[in-house]
């Protein structure tokens, strides 16, 4: 009776929702697609970020990147804050940096942690930066800092269910502008997070440093603050290229493991200078 | 008395799952009816004392029918039943056809002389099944084992469209399979 | 509880699972139709063998094919169903019928 | 040796299930607690997270159900009751010394088509909310049964092997003098492995991932949510119980009585998996799939052919 029955599926909309469309898919068989958005408020999810997905099945098949607006005002971007500070002339220790940067690796590794599903770890990481960040002595947090540390990088099981996620080598990070541990890590969301975790055991040694920051010193958690752009931009960039193609879990850890900071985009007006 | 009230009650909802599988929009509710319908069939069996494969049927129509519902909702056009329509041909032939079979059936059924009841069963019928199978039945067993296996390499080949060519290479010499997904044994 | 009305039950089982075979145009609702039909033919089956040959295992082996019949058909179906959809988009009766035309 | 359980047994066992599913909550509370805040320091503080469980379940018991639009919610609603019936239903056949609440010929058959039946469960409910996050989950969870399900069952089907029947408590029975976990160590890890994906609880957490926005539980709220969570930690009691008679030798031990062997050694499967669980993350089924097909039934067909050949030559 009704041999045109798949056109019924462009026709509007049932119950208030808009019905699914068919189009191609990853395995050759046009499924229906849905337009699903997450963000920006979302439990392990970078604050203000939007992703419009193209879903078919849990399969990715397009990726728009959306963010909240920023607020430009006088506030500096939390965790680039000490570089910044230092780069408008104040007197800023490394030890503070240093003590910022740690706690901004272990907040990205805490929200990795919990996305790959590892809730223990990312309970851990999360506790350890909050007491980096009300100023736990060295002394104090030395020893669970980096018994948390060697736990996670000797995980087996993490490197299996995470390694080969979100490919990008450095050749290509490097062509879209990406800096920082990103670019370093030079492979994929494991190669990240060992990059992170490398980072805070080193800054772990600076933080009584009192010796001050230089204000050509500009290289935040997320990459070098005095690029064209910040360093959170070329991490937006890179991102529908990753995870065009990815099932949703993966798309998960590949954003946790770039982890852009919505918040440094207000860096962006006053290109060139990194302090606006 | 427990047995014939545990026979109607059954025997109602498998027909009414039944004849609901084909009246549900919504082909979520469709499975699931024709797994209540499958599932009443498991405990009529299980109520004649076969109690292995009772069990076996509630256990293989349940994933069955969970699978089932999957590809129910990716080639059906309307999985959730939100926009009413019908996607039938033939109704009334049908209807007649139906109705003679189970016409002819029933009073095949009530007219046929039925013997009467030959020996008594055995303490453990799934001991008579397995020494059966195993016994003056292997060629069935076999015949069942060879023909589930072929359907496994057909339903692969069918369903499939890359074979191992796409995967490592024409020369079959990459290391790891090109996947869109990297699966967990790290070929 | 006799030996007729399990018979009954099956048949009725089985001629639903014949018009939904017969009339549905999907070939997934279709197969569903098949499923239902191999139910009653399981009914049937195992009533046999309760109320007519419990000492011999036949029946039982009868099931046990009814059951393996069901899986084969439903896995080969849906192979067959997503090989049509790749390559002509059609899942219903109707329309592989006319790609032969 | 099987004694017939008296009828009061069936009232019992859900209760006696629920009050084990608060106690290994509890204990995972306590455990978490210690990772989110620091080691308890105090007996009380200890006591007070141990009972978190509880007033969260409590809390759920009084919030609003919540509403989604175009949701199917009668399947719905039958997925999250399904979970705990589930549950319960194969509990009906865990021994609890020598005596079950029914020992059927075929129990060990039974308990895995109960669980097959929360693989239905789990779909249903990530279904009826018409949310994409918690369908989701109930695709993965199907993924996840196909991943799981074949060595499970293989694992199964080795002790029963093992044992030359199908009645649970003949397999308790073959366990007097050694028990299979001893010989057959593989069935017993694999056993283990898909107990926590059956109750997808854990490193098996992908249908409920925190990824997805808790996956199939996205949309639940209320006395739904706790009914479905509340299920779950039903299904790891009675998963992780039912190892303790298909391998651990079910109620044998010295000096005590054959029920609290069955208890003590049920609290110690838990603790191994509640303490285990901390140490690994969630499993994703693209890569466990290939694993469980490559692997763990390559080797749990090994495993049941050693034991067939023992058991032909025995």
């Amino acid at each position: 009776m009704d041999h045109m029955g798949h056109d019924m599926h462009s026709m509007g909309e049932v119950a208030g929702l808009p019905m699914a469309e068919r189009d191609d898919d990853r395995d050759a068989l046009r499924l229906d697609r849905l337009h699903v958005p997450i963000g920006p408020g979302l439990s392990d999810w970078p604050v203000g970020l939007i992703l419009r997905l193209t879903l078919q099945g849990d399969v990715l098949q397009g990726v728009e990147v959306d963010h909240l607006p920023v607020p430009s005002g006088p506030r500096l971007p939390y965790w680039d804050e000490p570089w910044l500070l230092a780069a408008q002339g104040e007197e800023v220790t490394r030890g503070r940096a240093a003590r910022r940067r740690c706690a901004a690796h272990l907040d990205s590794a805490g929200r990795l942690l919990a996305v790959a599903g590892w809730d223990d770890g990312a309970a851990r990481c999360r506790r350890l930066r909050d007491e980096l960040l009300s100023g736990a002595s060295r002394q104090t947090i030395d020893g669970e800092l980096r018994r948390t540390v060697q736990r996670i990088g000797r995980s087996r099981a993490l490197r299996w269910s995470i390694a080969g996620l979100g490919v990008l080598p450095a050749g290509r990070g490097r062509a879209a502008g990406v800096t920082g541990p990103a670019l370093a890590a030079d492979g994929d969301a494991y190669d990240r997070l060992m990059m992170w975790l490398g980072e805070i055991e080193r800054g772990l040694a600076e933080l009584d440093e009192g010796r001050l920051l230089t204000s050509d010193e500009l290289t935040g958690p997320r990459g070098r603050l005095d690029g064209p752009r910040p360093p959170s931009q070329a991490l937006l960039d890179v991102l529908p290229e990753l995870l065009t193609g990815a099932e949703f879990a993966c798309a998960r850890i590949i954003v946790a493991s770039l982890d852009p900071d919505i918040e440094e985009l207000a860096l962006a007006p006053a290109s060139g200078a990194a302090h606006a | 008395m427990l047995d014939d009230l545990i026979f109607w009650a059954l025997a109602l909802l498998a027909v009414a799952g039944g004849v609901m599988v084909f009246r549900f929009d919504s082909m979520a509710r469709a499975t699931y009816a024709l797994l209540t319908s499958l599932l009443c069939v498991g405990g009529e069996v299980l109520l004649l004392g076969l109690d292995y494969l009772g069990v076996v049927i509630v256990l293989m129509m349940t994933i069955e029918m969970a699978i089932m519902a999957v590809f129910m909702v990716m080639y059906m056009m309307n999985p959730a039943g939100l926009m009413p329509m019908t996607m039938v041909h033939n109704k009334r032939g049908a209807a007649v056809i139906c109705t003679g079979v189970f016409a002819a059936l029933a009073a095949g059924i009530l007219l046929a002389p039925w013997p009467a009841r030959r020996g008594r069963s055995s303490a453990d019928p799934t001991m008579d099944l397995g020494l059966s199978l195993m016994g003056p039945q292997m060629l069935t067993m076999m015949t069942l084992g060879f023909s589930l296996f072929a359907t496994i390499v057909a339903t692969v080949v069918l369903a499939t469209r890359r074979g191992r060519y796409d995967r490592f290479g024409d020369d079959l010499k990459a290391r790891a399979a090109d996947d869109p997904v990297r699966g967990g044994v790290g070929r | 509880m006799s030996l007729e009305l399990f018979l009954l039950l099956g048949a009725a089982l089985f001629s639903i699972g014949l018009f939904g075979a017969l009339t549905q145009q999907s070939i997934v609702m279709l197969m569903m139709g098949l499923e239902l039909m191999l139910g009653g033919i399981i009914v049937g089956a195992a009533a046999v063998w309760h109320y007519i040959a419990p000492a011999a295992a036949d029946a039982q082996v009868l099931v046990v094919l009814a059951v393996t019949v069901m899986a084969v058909e439903m896995a080969m179906g849906f192979a067959v169903v997503t090989a049509l959809f790749r390559s002509r988009e059609v899942d219903l009766t109707d329309m592989a019928a006319e790609l032969k035309e | 040796m099987p004694d017939a359980a008296p009828l009061w047994a069936t009232v019992v066992l859900p209760v006696v299930l629920a009050v084990a599913a608060v106690v290994t909550a509890g204990f995972d509370s306590v455990l978490s607690g210690a990772a989110e805040r620091g080691s308890a320091g105090s007996v009380r503080e200890a006591g007070r997270r141990a009972v978190g469980p509880l007033r969260e379940g409590l809390r759920l018991l009084v919030q609003q159900p919540r509403r989604t639009t175009a949701a199917d919610r009668l399947l719905g609603r039958l997925g999250v009751v399904l979970v705990p019936v589930a549950a319960v239903l194969a509990g009906a056949v865990l021994p609890w010394g020598f005596g079950a609440v029914s020992d059927p010929s075929v129990g060990v058959v039974w308990f895995n088509a109960m669980e097959a039946l929360a693989w239905a469960a789990v779909w249903l409910a990530g279904w009826g909310p018409n949310s994409a996050l918690s369908l989701i989950g109930g695709y993965r969870f199907l993924a996840q049964g196909l991943a799981y399900e074949l060595p499970h069952m293989f694992a199964i089907t080795t002790a029963a092997l093992g044992a030359e029947s199908l009645r649970v408590g003949e397999v308790v029975a073959a366990q007097d003098g050694v028990w299979f976990v001893v010989w057959m160590p593989v069935a017993f890890v694999v056993y283990l492995l898909s107990a926590l994906a059956m109750a997808f609880w854990g490193p098996f957490e992908y249908p409920l991932g925190r990824d997805a926005a808790g996956g199939v539980a996205a949309e639940l709220a209320g006395v739904d949510r706790l009914v479905f969570l509340g299920g779950r930690w039903l299904l790891l009691v009675v998963t992780a119980g039912f190892s303790v008679p298909l391998f651990l030798g079910g109620g044998n031990g010295p000096l005590l009585p054959g029920w609290a062997w069955t208890l003590l050694k049920t609290a110690a499967v838990l603790a191994l998996l509640v303490a285990g669980r901390r140490a690994l993350p969630v499993l994703r089924m693209e890569r466990y799939m290939e694993l469980a097909w490559m692997v763990l039934v390559p080797l749990t067909l090994l495993q049941a052919l050693f034991v067939a050949v023992v058991v032909l030559n025995r």
